[in-house]
């Protein structure tokens, strides 16, 4: 953390700007969601509010805060105002911790009579060397807002509903945690930034101590782990608790699950959980499989370089490339919130035996496959044998 | 006591007392589940005395104890919430005294 | 690459071993078989590359070491092992007589129950003798000596749920523990006089003068190994396990009872040849036990009707020629016949296999007769067989023996008696193996409701292989009087070869007593051969007038001199009553009482902590807590200080 | 490490861990362990253990409580909240010291010991000098641990599962 007034301001700002991106980005999918719900499914969907319906969700956010307040009776009040709250935390907490964009470097300057030294501003909430175990173990505490969620309800089905998450959250963990191992293995860090920085340029690896190098494909994580990948988002489907992994609110059978007590502004928090998670999980696949907020075969360095060559001073080309990178990295982030979208109105529910099969009869036993052969695999790429 | 710079006193100090803490909790509490928790009480706190001996001594050895500690404490978790689902599905209640019936 | 080698030639066995070991319910006697065989013959293969490695060797020794053993004080004993001359041949004939007798079995066992844990037992053996064969010291030795003794006592009691044969697996066991206290306390000895047990520093540790009298270290520690030799290689008075040992599936007795195991003795004294020329006595000694061995064993011979048992028999004879041999201090010619014997007693046994195989487990010689034409194969190759063990040029048995009979004849440590012993025992041998033709393959057909027909290729196949080498390895040590008049002077390669490492003596003896002698023996043994022809072809009658008239001999012959009865009677049956005493005086009156006074105490005390244990977990658990602040509490304050 | 930090989380710890042992209702219990050990994660992170921290993150606050709240939810004890301390008060009481004594203990003459912070205190080691340690110094115990958790699989499946299995597929 910094240490003077300076950077520690900025670093404040940062944390709740990073927040706030996380907050604003849950109306804009959920017009996407309808509008792309509808596309799907040959309707019209919302387009009476505004043109294309983009002022539906300043009615939807005015509606959900005029409802009413309702606590279940013999509910555990606290817990029940608690759970929503918490329920924004984990998300918004692992969002601050990936890195949005390459780190802004400034120069020394003078202001208010003071020199104030050199400073890097990392694109991200706050830098940790875990990463990735950091994220891991943030995630899984949304169990506790789902668990007490239902659990306050006083209601058997908000029970259900949580403890099928719970289970759920938990079961998929394991094979979220394994599918990762084999990229990690790969990149040998667990640091986001050295992760991006390992997939600048185009596909190039070691093989039996001797380089490779593929120049029509860039250097990304999918082709490394095509199954690690596939299985990780899998795994973060059941994660987010979306179709077809969305058992604990399937309506069919539990109203609406963990949140069926809940209403308006809670409810929202919930939605804005969820949405949290979905974002939390499109920016680890574009950062793990590919390449993070760096354009295909262009290094940050090039891209500075590009824009240091209009003439801005290092410090604006510093700003003004992160910035850009940033928008590289929501391009990528936003096409995987579509997939979660698009596989929601796509694909049927599993049923629960089914989803529990699948998670610890077919996903561990070959994420651990994944797991083994990749640690042989990079045995072989790094061991100089002949 | 207050001071200015902590030592590795200071985090001795926090951990024999949690301990404690959990300890008193495993003697006292009639719910096998509460007792468990108890347990993972003072886990946590020898976790602590090895990670801040480790800081302190600038050693890597705490952290790994305490590493292979978590994982012995999330083992002793699985046997025991599996032994107090047995006890819960015989007796409807999960009493430590039901555990006196494994006597004879 | 020698120690490559040499692991995989340790290794493949036990590979073998553990893979059909654990498949040991499989009733596929051609996977568990190929499995066996395979090992066997990697095996071999290896052998034969090390053989040319040591060959191309400057001292013809390769030395390998696998790692530490025991290491204490000045007992510095390694996991290593020594590829010489004699051990280079050791293993061409154990691996290769093995794997042949591991394809004999395919054909052999192919009605058993458990092939496969048959084969994890001879691919045990296997091991365990490459162990006691290459091992470079003493203790590495007994290892494997004690691994053959057990793949033996398991292998003679493979079929266990007959009683009988189970006894005779123990007894053989037993029997051999004997001889192998004998083997510990000379190992001790050496020890305890030359601080160490490897054969190499043994050997150049030795005097040059050799030992006077009986009670010199070397004469003693030689003295407890050749009582380990003498229970392992079948010889006077510890050979009463051999004959009952035939219990075993016969191609277990033509490995382990014929061509390997019990030569290890032998093995062992050549190995240790520097050693035992320091103590004459012995030599004197063990000449004279091989020498009665050979006599007796062959006189049993020639009573018994069961095949086996005659091969068995003959087996104690020959081995007592070898230790005859070895006696007299012509090692290398004693080690020629222990490879020639190989050769054709492994080629007997398998040629009995073959025949009571195809006679559905028939082993009376007088229900057989006439095979001659039903078996060809089996009946030339036996041929072969009995003509190298009667010692007709130029067959194997014929140079080997008459190169030990020459020098039992001139060695320095020899003499005519000796000789003579060896003489009557070669006669003795010519007949009863001609007896056996006679009665097996010569005779009259006794059996014709019985379809009895050759045996399949997996077990005619090492017949002929054993047949060619009983016919032609004799020529690997042709003796120089042979080969003096022989064109191109063939030399005499084995002679030479082992040479390199063992002691030989240099005889002065004249070419025309030699050759007088070889045409004795030869005469001696076609006559008795002949006479037994006469016996039981032509004039049957002969024979049970014969043993009319010396019928308390016969009987005391035919009974196995009653030692059996005399070891029942002067040993077993006192130490069993020696035991009673103690087990009911001692142990059930004294020991017992004490005991049980201290378990009373013990349960009364139970009896007092038994309130503090009321089966509630936290008063344990406080127990605890509160020790161990109490204790914790003592330490902190000083309070012990 | 800065007092401020240290002695807050210190206190937040101990006034969990109390509430812990003190509520009546077990489940508020669990969810004041949870919070314990998120705490403690804090105090490992300032203790330059990150990846510690992490790791008491995942298995213990992620794994091994949410574990037990789901089993204390599935449970769902009424009648416990009235009587949650066993035996008699007075025993309790002697409880109560023992516990306290073995803190008086181990903490009377804890702070008369030299400082140890002069051999170089707060190191941070990277996750990679970690790694090699657990897997050169302590393969062993790495593996036996290993086999210890598939035991604890197996045995926890073993002791809870109803005869003929949960469901049919």
């Amino acid at each position: 953390m910094g240490a003077d007034i300076f950077e520690i301001s900025i670093n404040i700002i940062k944390i709740l700007v990073i927040f706030l991106l996380m907050v604003q980005i849950v109306p804009l999918l959920v017009w996407v969601e309808r509008r792309g719900s509808a596309f799907i499914q040959n309707r019209f969907g919302p387009n009476r509010v505004g043109p294309l319906g983009l002022t539906q969700l300043l009615a939807d956010a005015v509606k959900f805060l005029f409802k009413e307040e309702f606590v279940p009776s013999k509910g555990k009040k606290f817990l029940f105002y608690a759970a929503p709250v918490i329920a924004l935390v984990p998300g918004a907490l692992a969002f601050a911790s990936i890195p949005l964009s390459a780190p802004i470097l400034v120069d020394a300057f003078e202001m208010f009579g003071k020199s104030w030294g050199p400073y890097r501003f990392a694109f991200q909430g706050f830098e940790m060397g875990v990463g990735i175990v950091f994220v891991l173990g943030i995630s899984s505490l949304g169990a506790y807002a789902l668990l007490m969620a239902g659990w306050a309800s006083n209601n058997k089905y908000s029970m259900y509903g949580a403890l099928r998450a719970c289970a759920q959250m938990i079961s998929y963990e394991l094979a979220l945690g394994l599918a990762l191992v084999g990229i990690l293995l790969i990149y040998g860090t667990f640091d986001f930034a050295e992760m991006v920085a390992y997939q600048e340029g185009p596909l190039s690896f070691f093989f039996m101590g001797k380089e490779v190098i593929v120049p029509f494909l860039p250097n990304w994580g999918i082709f490394y782990q095509p199954l690690g990948a596939v299985l990780l988002f899998c795994a973060m489907f059941a994660e987010t608790n979306r179709t077809p992994f969305d058992l604990p609110e399937a309506e069919a059978e539990l109203v609406a699950g963990y949140h069926t007590e809940y209403g308006g502004l809670k409810m929202l928090m919930f939605y804005i959980g969820e949405y949290g998670h979905m974002l939390v999980a499109s920016a680890l696949m574009a950062t793990f499989y590919f390449g993070g907020y760096n354009l295909p075969f262009i290094s940050t360095e090039a891209v500075n370089a590009f824009f240091a060559g209009f003439g801005f001073s290092a410090t604006k080309a510093s700003i003004v490339t992160a910035f850009a990178l940033h928008v590289v990295l929501f391009t990528k982030i936003l096409l995987f919130l579509w997939v979660f979208i698009w596989v929601r109105w796509t694909l049927p529910r599993f049923r629960y035996d089914q989803l529990m099969d699948l998670g610890w009869k077919t996903m561990l036993p070959w994420a651990l496959a994944n797991t083994i052969i990749t640690a042989a695999l990079v045995l072989l790429m790094r061991t100089e044998w002949l | 006591m207050i001071a200015s710079t902590i030592t590795l006193h200071h985090c001795l100090f926090l951990s024999i007392l949690i301990f404690s803490i959990g300890a008193f909790g495993v003697l006292v509490r009639k719910n096998i589940i509460v007792i468990l928790m108890g347990i993972e009480l003072m886990l946590n706190a020898v976790n602590l005395s090895f990670v801040s001996f480790g800081y302190f001594n600038s050693s890597l050895d705490g952290q790994l104890m305490s590493f292979f500690v978590m994982t012995v404490a999330a083992a002793e978790a699985g046997v025991g919430l599996a032994l107090a689902v047995t006890v819960f599905k015989k007796f409807k209640k999960i009493d430590i005294k039901l555990f006196e019936t494994l006597r004879d | 690459m020698e120690k490559t080698l040499l692991s995989i030639l340790l290794l493949t066995p036990v590979i073998g071993f553990l893979i059909n070991g654990i498949r040991f319910r499989s009733k596929n006697i051609k996977v568990a078989g190929s499995i066996g065989t395979g090992a066997a013959l990697i095996s071999f293969i290896c052998s034969v590359a090390l053989f040319f490695k040591v060959k191309a060797a400057p001292d013809h020794m390769v030395l390998v070491k696998f790692f530490d053993w025991i290491n204490i004080g000045s007992l510095n004993i390694a996991a290593e092992f020594l590829v010489d001359p004699i051990s280079s041949i050791m293993i061409l004939i154990i691996t290769g007589v093995g794997t042949l007798i591991h394809l004999f079995s395919i054909g052999y066992m192919d009605h058993d129950e458990r092939p496969a844990k048959y084969f994890s037992y001879l691919n045990f053996f296997l091991f365990n003798m490459l162990v006691l064969v290459l091992a470079s010291s003493l203790p590495l030795m007994f290892v494997g000596w004690e691994g053959v003794g057990l793949c033996s006592y398991l292998l003679i009691g493979f079929w266990f749920t007959d009683k009988e044969k189970a006894a005779a697996g123990m007894k053989a066991f037993i029997t051999n523990r004997i001889g192998d206290a004998g083997f510990l306390l000379g190992m001790f000895m050496l020890f305890y006089t030359f601080g160490t047990l490897s054969f190499g520093e043994l050997n150049e540790m030795m005097p040059a003068i050799p030992e006077i009298g009986w009670a010199g270290p070397v004469t003693l520690a030689c003295l407890f190994l050749f009582i380990g030799a003498t229970g392992k290689s079948a010889q006077i008075p510890l050979y009463v396990w051999l004959p009952d040992a035939m219990a075993g599936p016969t191609p277990v007795s033509a490995l382990i009872h014929a061509a390997t195991m019990v030569t290890a003795g032998i093995y062992m004294i050549v190995r240790m040849s520097p050693v035992f020329m320091v103590a004459p006595n012995v030599m004197m000694v063990i000449a004279t036990i091989g020498g009665l061995t050979a006599v007796l064993a062959a006189a049993v011979g020639l009573t018994q009707w069961d095949i086996k048992k005659v091969l068995a028999y003959s087996t104690v004879s020959q081995l007592g020629y070898m230790f005859l041999a070895v006696g007299t201090g012509a090692f290398i010619p004693g080690f020629f016949h222990l490879m020639t014997h190989a050769f054709f007693k492994a080629l007997m046994f398998l040629g009995a296999g073959s025949i009571i195989h195809a006679m559905h487990h028939e082993q009376d010689m007088r229900k057989m007769g006439g095979l001659k034409k039903k078996m060809p194969i089996t009946y030339w190759t036996f041929m072969f067989g009995w003509l190298a063990i009667i010692g007709m040029p130029p067959f194997a048995g014929f140079f080997s023996k008459d190169e030990i009979l020459w020098l039992a004849w001139a060695s320095p440590l020899g003499s005519k008696w000796l000789w003579a012993l060896g003489m009557i025992g070669a006669a003795m041998t010519a007949f009863y193996m001609t007896r056996l033709m006679c009665l097996v393959f010569w005779g009259e057909e006794t059996r014709s409701d019985h379809k009895v027909k050759e045996s399949g290729l997996t077990m005619t196949f090492p017949l002929m292989v054993l047949g060619f080498l009983s016919a032609t390895a004799g020529f690997l040590g042709i003796p120089h009087v042979i080969s003096a008049v022989l064109p191109g002077h063939p030399p005499n390669i084995l002679g030479d070869w082992l040479g390199h490492t063992v002691v030989h003596l240099d005889i002065h003896g004249s070419a025309i007593t030699e050759w007088l002698l070889m045409g004795w023996s030869v005469t001696v043994a076609g006559a008795s051969a002949l006479l037994a022809y006469y016996c039981y072809i032509k004039k049957i009658t002969f024979v049970d007038k014969f043993t009319e008239q010396f019928k308390p001999l016969h009987q005391l012959v035919e009974k196995k001199y009653l030692v059996d009865e005399l070891y029942q009677a002067k040993i077993i049956t006192p130490l069993i009553g020696v035991s009673k005493i103690l087990w009911s005086d001692i142990d059930v009156s004294f020991v017992d009482k004490c005991t049980h006074l201290l378990s009373r105490f013990a349960v009364s005390c139970g009896k007092g902590f038994r309130s503090f244990q009321n089966g509630n977990m936290q008063t344990y658990a406080f127990y605890m807590l509160l020790g161990s602040a109490v204790t914790l509490f003592y330490i902190m304050t000083g309070m012990g200080k | 490490m800065s007092p401020t930090i240290f002695y807050s989380l210190s206190i937040v710890l101990v006034v969990f861990s109390l509430l812990v042992v003190l509520c009546k209702n077990p489940l508020h219990s669990a969810l004041f362990l949870a919070l314990a050990m998120i705490d403690l994660a804090f105090i490992f992170f300032e203790l330059k253990a990150p990846f510690i921290a992490a790791v008491q993150l995942m298995v213990y606050a992620g794994a091994v409580m949410v574990m037990f709240v789901m089993v204390l939810m599935l449970f769902d004890l009424k009648e416990d909240e009235e009587s949650a301390f066993s035996g008699n008060p007075v025993i309790n009481v002697f409880k109560f010291l023992s516990a306290g004594l073995l803190c008086w203990a181990i903490s009377s003459k804890l702070f008369s010991y030299g400082d140890v912070a002069g051999l170089g205190a707060g190191k941070e080691f990277d996750i990679k000098a970690l790694g090699t340690t657990l897997y050169t110094k302590y393969i062993f115990a790495f593996e036996a641990l290993g086999l210890l958790l598939l035991l604890i699989a197996v045995g926890a499946v073993a002791l809870s599962r109803t005869k003929g299995g949960t469901h049919d597929s």
